[in-house]
């Protein structure tokens, strides 16, 4: 099986570019790249793209590449637990595109399965509609959406092996699977990495055809947002 | 008049045995906690989650298992996790029985305005496009009248929409009311001790009466 | 849970209706709701129009159910291995819709999915195109394809759980997921019925929103089309 | 002249280390006997299968376990498994690097027919017109001549269209071909025995022969 192991982060963003586009696994801070996005901020690569459903938090996740100011501009549905964001965006140094969560994850999906548009009836008579084809299907109506991709895709898994497969975790799964498909060059961190063979192939997440670089992430934090328990 | 907790009990009771349900972010959150335990009803969370349980026991978080509000939360025996294109088509394909969310405004054709207020940051709609353009039944617990004292049940929503035509019910800390199909909110039930008089003064859009309205039966 | 188990193949299809419209999962025989298109042929329900890959063989599979007449059409990509099938066929007693296999998938997927309608690639300047809308996206042709969606969609997994959730095996997995999505009534025959609880959440392919009615299916034959060994 | 493994033997020197590949029935499935084990080289399978192995051993066989020409295999470590739409999302978005399978007619524009022959009965495309829409790198391995001696190099195709201008490479029995983008067969390699007037003989589209024609180097 072809080996994807690349040695550490560094190495597996080596090549991104200043004005990349980039898709960033994770939802709010559940599940995102922490690896790769810590060195991304070390080497200081500029005007981003950023397709990810969240924007971070202050300190913590693509929150950090825009303190840096290394985002150009945000493709994500929610973007609400950041100052620094907001300041930026009024200032005009920040562009941002806000689309519906489910057309997001589909729009990732078309990229990756080939499908260059389809049709979803969420955002019809909204805003989001501005400048699409609406049009009708039995009765009801949908906008017209085009697959996005992307030059590098990011993403975070639990376990992988070195065939590039890759199998997530509870709901730290969310768009990693789907980004996994739609990079140019598909970047994977890891949890655990194991050699080909030991993941059961009926149990794989992604395929290893997407990944083009694996390693195996170090000191995760896992910051949680909305730390809520029972007594 | 209902507290939030109020709101969400007789959301509740709209529940049914078989339903699959997705919560959204607020009073919607707290409908969980009173559904009946004699009934089997799944909760979906657009994440990535059917069968969400409760909150974890502090010995229980895990990092790796949240809700869309971003709060720990603990799975059921015979839940399911998937991607958000997975989550999405689930939603879109129409499969959930049942959406229950918050709204700044709803108009009296069923339109919905619960992301965005001009002039103010914008977060985002997050999933709320999707869950309302595909909902079979969606019921909206809201604040009769906003912070300045003006009805959020109008004839036409006067924010950016975030879907038409798509609301079915709405529970206020008033209220009980349909929204009828060829338009109109129609009264069902009171809130104890709320008189018809004072939910007409709190309602702008067109309010159909029919008969008695009937106080609501709830255990507060 | 919501309990979804049914006692056996005969409950489970009892409310198909003739002229209904059936999703049977299954590639070649691989994967087919053997214990189902059993009771259906007992049933001896017609005037069907079946979606499946393939029309099973002569004496197996939804080859029976052309042999006593069930089917009224079928929507297929492959039906090259049944000499009834191309006897009332040319005969004009049945009818046949061929669609690329990758469309076949999509389509039933985007049933599921609530999407009315995509873009592909496949089948551009064929005759799979005529009827259908041809447009560009980015110097490339695609046809428009609508959603596929049946009355019911008989599906067979190797696990379930009370509460309709399923996990496939091997290659047997092919159509069953997507047709578990787009069916207004899907019913799972499986291998193994287990408990709500007993399977791991992050393996589980098909959740058990989809499934309505389940049984542990008996008796499965398992037939090989081309059994191919190395010395 | 070349017989089908002979064939499949050139056509396996086109695989190249760390390619993703889709082998047809037929022809194309022999080429997995003649990659060389010095490089590595994932097979696809449409019906849900990356990382295909050769055939099973009498005890290894497994009915759940299949190619999409229907014959029992086996997987490789570090294969993996999924649907029918993942599979063809993944052809169709343009993951495999190449594509093999067989053909009745090619086109000097690269157009493939190869299934459906009118007046006979119709099998179905299968996956075919997925792979040849979408795949990178599409070879054909087919005889240069039909049973009826004619020529299946053609100006135009005669049969129903699988796809449009997209083979790039032919080899038959007596050839290794390009298709130019401007369109015309490009004579690379002989076939061992097999003189460029045979070739020029059996092929009716445009021939394009530049220099001399080299025997092409194969261990038969």
């Amino acid at each position: 099986m072809i080996n994807k192991v690349v040695t550490n982060a560094d190495a597996a963003i080596a090549d991104v570019f200043d004005g990349a586009i980039l898709m960033l696994g994770g939802f709010g801070l559940c599940g995102i790249p922490e690896n790769c996005i810590a060195a991304l901020l070390q080497k200081g690569v500029k005007n981003l793209t950023c397709i990810s459903n969240n924007a971070g938090v202050d300190d913590f996740g693509i929150g950090l590449m825009l303190k840096q100011k290394q985002v150009k501009k945000m493709i994500s549905s929610y973007v609400g637990e950041n100052a620094e964001f907001e300041r930026q965006l009024l200032s005009g140094e920040l562009e941002v595109e806000l689309l519906p969560q489910g057309t997001l994850a589909e729009r990732i999906r078309a990229g990756g399965a080939g499908i260059p548009a389809f049709f979803t009836p969420a955002g019809v008579g909204t805003e989001v509609a501005q400048g699409k084809e609406t049009r009708e299907f039995d009765g009801k109506l949908y906008l017209m959406e085009r697959w996005l991709r992307a030059d590098f895709s990011i993403v975070k898994a639990w376990k992988g092996d070195t065939a590039g497969n890759l199998i997530y975790k509870g709901t730290a799964r969310n768009f990693n699977p789907m980004m996994a498909t739609a990079g140019k060059i598909t970047i994977a961190e890891v949890e655990e990495l194991v050699p080909a063979g030991q993941l059961d192939p009926n149990q794989i997440h992604t395929p290893g055809i997407y990944v083009k670089r694996i390693f195996q992430g170090s000191d995760y934090e896992k910051r949680i947002e909305q730390r809520t328990v029972r007594k | 008049m209902l507290d939030k907790n109020g709101i969400a009990k007789r959301i509740a009771q709209e529940v049914r045995n078989g339903m699959y349900v997705n919560l959204g972010i607020g009073i919607p959150t707290l409908v969980a906690n009173y559904i009946p335990s004699s009934i089997d009803v799944v909760l979906q969370s657009e994440n990535g989650l059917l069968g969400m349980g409760p909150f974890p026991y502090e010995n229980e978080v895990d990092p790796d298992l949240i809700n869309a509000g971003k709060q720990t939360v603990t799975t059921l025996p015979g839940s399911a996790l998937f991607d958000s294109a997975a989550s999405f088509a689930m939603i879109r394909g129409e499969h959930i029985d049942l959406t229950i969310l918050g709204a700044m405004e709803v108009s009296e054709n069923g339109d919905i305005a619960n992301w965005k207020i001009p002039g103010k940051m914008v977060k985002g709609m997050g999933g709320a496009m999707d869950l309302v353009a595909s909902a079979q039944n969606i019921i909206v617990a809201m604040q009769h009248i906003n912070k300045a004292g003006e009805s959020k049940l109008l004839p036409q929503c006067t924010l950016p929409i975030t879907g038409l035509r798509c609301v079915k019910k709405i529970v206020t800390e008033l209220a009980v009311l349909d929204i009828v199909p060829e338009g109109g909110f129609k009264l069902l039930e009171r809130a104890p001790g709320i008189s018809v008089d004072e939910i007409r003064n709190a309602t702008a859009g067109k309010l159909i009466i029919e008969g008695e309205i009937p106080e609501m039966e709830i255990n507060l």
